[in-house]
């Protein structure tokens, strides 16, 4: 079972309702180390994602089949321009090397790979970050570390994401101890150790929704399927 | 959380809203996407100067807009840098043929998204030049961090970049004025309270009744350290003397000496603060030329200071001396 | 109870020596007994305008003195009166031969010491002339309360007295001008949450999470009313409508609309109240010509607002738009 | 026993002292139904007022016995001139009234009511002020009330500052139903009742020490007396 575009969406649609659901958390980890928006500017993106996706919806079909790349780069345009702040530019850029790796109908495990690690290098370049600076990279590089290893025992789409979710959750924790050296908690030196990067916790979330999406067939909720 | 707001959701839009009514011989305000430019537009070979930044810093950008100072202005959401989509428009209408100058405070959200509006300006064949305020000495410019943060010598930038503007300067000069300026500025800052996010509901950090937060930045992160409470000279002290330190000043030499409130305490206050820092800068030899003290770069209502210190000379002086009309600085 | 202040008890002085220090230009300061003074002292020819009040309120009213404004002003201890000798020779600082005027906002301990005041000045030889500023619709003027209170609206009675005086204006030109602005002025106030007063070291009063006081003073008295917190639109009406309801503004007369900050509440959301009560205006048919959003007259860190209307007509009109050059105020 | 400058140095002395105990009580009354600041003005007026007294005491005696007046001018000139507010002024006036009628070395019971009588005057014509508005004025009325009828009784100086001081205070506490309407509590409107007004306060707990000044001797703690 490859994943196509109506997987891509569900995959955001699920997105949007973990971060909704998550929001006061994240902005809390947020508000210990940064700014305390982390929550609310992710909230604010994905809300904006799925008006636009329900827009195409409603739209008529367009000529061609929808590639799971046409859905992330509808994401990654949206974050970019209703985000801001650090994580704004930075989801933006990780959706928009996803999508350019993604331009088919359907994706294998190796291309569910490939999507991942053009996501943690879009990341790490735009931020100048690499592991262990206490952000979002340290769960998308656990992520795609995790997604190779299970690709290469050859593992099913879902083993895959399954394998990256996870990953992605023990690296978010693990950077509790961390002292950050990148972004807004850098700010505090040592005082940064002792709490979750925000960015690393909303980056398990993505990607628990995306394993999540791999799971479960189209549901009701989704326009598409009801169409 | 009592506020004079209504959906915090509305919160910038409102305000902004008022705003622009308020001064509409100076401003006119996009939508949306959201921004600020003077009432006029760009002018005609002048060189085109824009900065932005999270909203809850009021005056500061939108209150700098008008002669002799900024162009446009780019505000995010409360604490959250502005989106290029917002920022590319803003510098095409600055632009009146002779470049733009984008003033960046350095913070890693501010600096990705004019990076991206920069690109797509310079792909539309506006040529534009930036540079990064990065006067807050509460943090290390090392590899540990993500850089000193911009703070309120942002002010003092936006003020003689946009009189070199003004003068005639290209952007190169432009650009080169703006980087002196911030080769010689340095801040920071103290905290008695924190600030209160309109749509978080509670203060962004705790502070007991006994402490204060030294080294702060302006969206309500905490500082650098936890000190017991002290009285204005104390405090003072740790603000002017690291400021001082890390300019290296020396005896004779001049300065602008720019206290700035965080928005919450009163203004009489920040005159006590003020004073105790001159006569530091005077016990050093150091004279102050030029003053400044009030609320220009705030973080809300979050109560506390600030300590700027610009090392003067000549140009610069005449260059902050020179006519400025904006809502918040004007004379 | 933490503030940026050494000894309460040195808090205005202190205060005062800071401010003198950042304007020198524009005051010089009087120690003992306390008043301000522009730096050149009186002008001769020239009306002499002298206002004062408890200190608390900055910028009120030393921030006013300069070009355009005020001559003199007299502060006294935070929310007290100023004494009579002090008010004595800040009257004589401002005597440029051709009187002076006493701007004294209307509560009992302003009014009797500044009549004190001006009985000495009197018996010394000077004119002297007295307005009486009760801008404040809260306190219904009638038998059962001391009259209403001087409150935001004597910003505009002094910048417009101001500018009457450097016309060339005599005494009793500049008082006639004072009165009309003192008689198409009205304000009224909300608090969020009450000022702290240095030496007292706990709020003015109480306020739960949930209730605003409505018809609130400067000096931390409670207000009219204490009411539920309410969002901004609808706070901006209840301070709106019984001030225009006050003035009686009929359909195409224009206004001076201000909204003051108390000093705790951020400038942005002052814009909100700003946007609200100017199309609140507009539903009633009344033109804002002139507009003033800032913390002018304040009650510490007080966090709230009020809304003043002044009913303008050319006159009065030309005279606030008059050159000003006060620490506070410039155009 | 008729009432001399040292007894009147003895009175503003305590006065001082009591206000000094009282400060945050009266500071409190204040805060309640006005700006929170009567304790802290009087009390900079009466340490002023004192440290006068000690650089009189310090100072040659002038030639002419010192009158009671001239001690109550001494203290009208130094509260005018440090107290600010309302109650400068108007306690400043009491004094400076009650000081023209008590130009003598010694005052005997009817001096001792004129002296109430100019000051209640002083007060009332001062703020404009009857009785039953809710301020000092209520204190003074009924202290010159009961000082009339126990000098008619033909009572002694101290008699007669005992039936003022008791009726001071028993009128500052009577003042807690009134609504006021005069001077800052008046702003307030209905929600000034329930609360006693603090200028009421103050004027009992003066009149207290002139009684306790009466009663009492010189004492160490009076330079005049240990000079
Ligand atoms: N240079 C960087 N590289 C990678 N991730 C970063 C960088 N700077 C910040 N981040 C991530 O962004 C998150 C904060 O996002 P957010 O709160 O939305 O933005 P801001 O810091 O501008 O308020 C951090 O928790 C961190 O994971
Ligand atoms: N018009 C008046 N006549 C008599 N007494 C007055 C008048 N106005 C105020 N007072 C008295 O003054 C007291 C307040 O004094 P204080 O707090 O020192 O001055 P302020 O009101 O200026 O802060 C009141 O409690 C009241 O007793
Ligand atoms: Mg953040
Ligand atoms: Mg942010
Ligand atoms: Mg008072
Ligand atoms: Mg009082």
């Amino acid at each position: 079972m490859a994943l196509d575009a109506d997987w891509a969406e569900r995959w955001v649609r699920r997105t949007a309702d973990a971060i909704a659901d998550a929001k006061d958390e994240l902005t809390e980890l947020d508000r210990q180390i940064g700014d305390g928006d982390h929550g609310e500017n992710l909230d604010r993106g994905f809300k904006a994602v799925v008006a636009r996706l329900d827009d195409a919806a409603a739209e008529p079909e367009p000529a061609g089949e929808r590639t799971v790349g046409d859905v992330l780069k509808l994401v990654a345009t949206t974050l970019m321009s209703t985000v801001g702040g650090a994580s704004g530019p930075l989801y933006g850029t990780a959706y928009l090397r996803a999508a350019k790796v993604s331009g088919r109908p359907q994706i294998d495990p190796p291309a569910v790979v490939a999507v991942l690690e053009a996501a943690l290098e879009g990341v790490a370049s735009r931020g100048k970050a690499t592991v262990g600076e206490k952000t979002m990279v340290d769960a998308w590089h656990a992520a795609v570390e995790a997604a190779e290893a299970a690709a290469g025992d050859g593992g099913s789409e879902v083993d895959v994401l399954r394998a990256a979710a996870a990953a992605a959750d023990t690296a978010a924790t693990a950077t509790i101890p961390l002292v950050a050296t990148k972004g807004r908690a850098s700010y505090l030196g040592e005082r940064s150790a002792g709490h979750e990067d925000p960015g690393a916790r909303s980056t398990a979330l993505v990607l628990g929704a995306a394993m999540a999406a791999a799971l479960s067939g189209p549901t009701p909720a989704d326009p598409r399927s009801a169409a | 959380m009592k506020k004079l707001l209504n959906d915090p959701a509305d919160a910038v839009a409102d305000s902004l809203a008022g705003f622009a009514l308020a001064h509409a011989d100076l401003v006119r305000l996009s939508p949306a996407p959201v921004f600020v430019v003077r009432a006029g537009g760009a002018v005609t070979g002048k060189v085109g100067l824009v900065s932005g930044g999270g909203s809850g810093h009021e005056p500061l950008h939108a209150g700098f807009v008008g002669d002799g100072m900024l162009d446009a202005a780019v505000p995010g959401a409360v604490f959250t840098s502005p989106t290029p989509d917002q920022i590319l428009p803003a510098v095409q209408a600055a632009d009146g043929g002779a470049g733009v100058l984008t003033i960046v405070k350095n913070y890693t959200g501010d600096v990705l998204n004019f990076e991206s509006a920069v690109e797509l300006a310079v792909e539309e064949g506006i040529e534009v030049a930036s540079v990064l305020v990065n006067d807050d000495v509460a943090v290390e410019d090392s590899l540990y961090t993500a850089g000193r943060r911009g703070v309120a010598g942002t002010v003092a930038v936006e003020k003689i970049a946009g009189a070199a503007a003004d003068r005639g300067a290209d952007l190169a000069g432009v650009t080169a004025v703006a980087e002196r300026v911030i080769a010689n500025v340095r801040s920071m800052g103290v905290a008695l309270a924190a600030p209160r996010v309109p749509h978080v509901g509670r203060p962004s950090f705790d502070l007991a009744d006994d402490e204060i937060e030294v080294g702060i930045g302006i969206h309500g992160e905490p500082g650098r350290r936890r000190v017991p409470a002290a009285d204005a000279d104390a405090v003072t002290e740790m603000l002017l003397t690291p400021v001082a330190d890390d300019l290296a000043l020396a005896r004779g030499e001049r300065v602008l000496l720019f206290v700035n409130g965080m928005g919450g305490t009163p203004l009489s206050e920040l005159y006590v603060v003020y004073g105790r820092a001159r006569r530091l800068l005077e016990e050093r030899g150091v004279t102050v030329s030029r003053s400044l003290v009030g609320n220009y770069v705030t973080s809300l209502e979050m109560q506390g200071a600030s300590v700027t210190v610009l090392r003067l000379d000549d140009e610069l002086e005449a260059l902050w001396d020179a006519p400025v009309n904006t809502a918040a600085l004007r004379w």
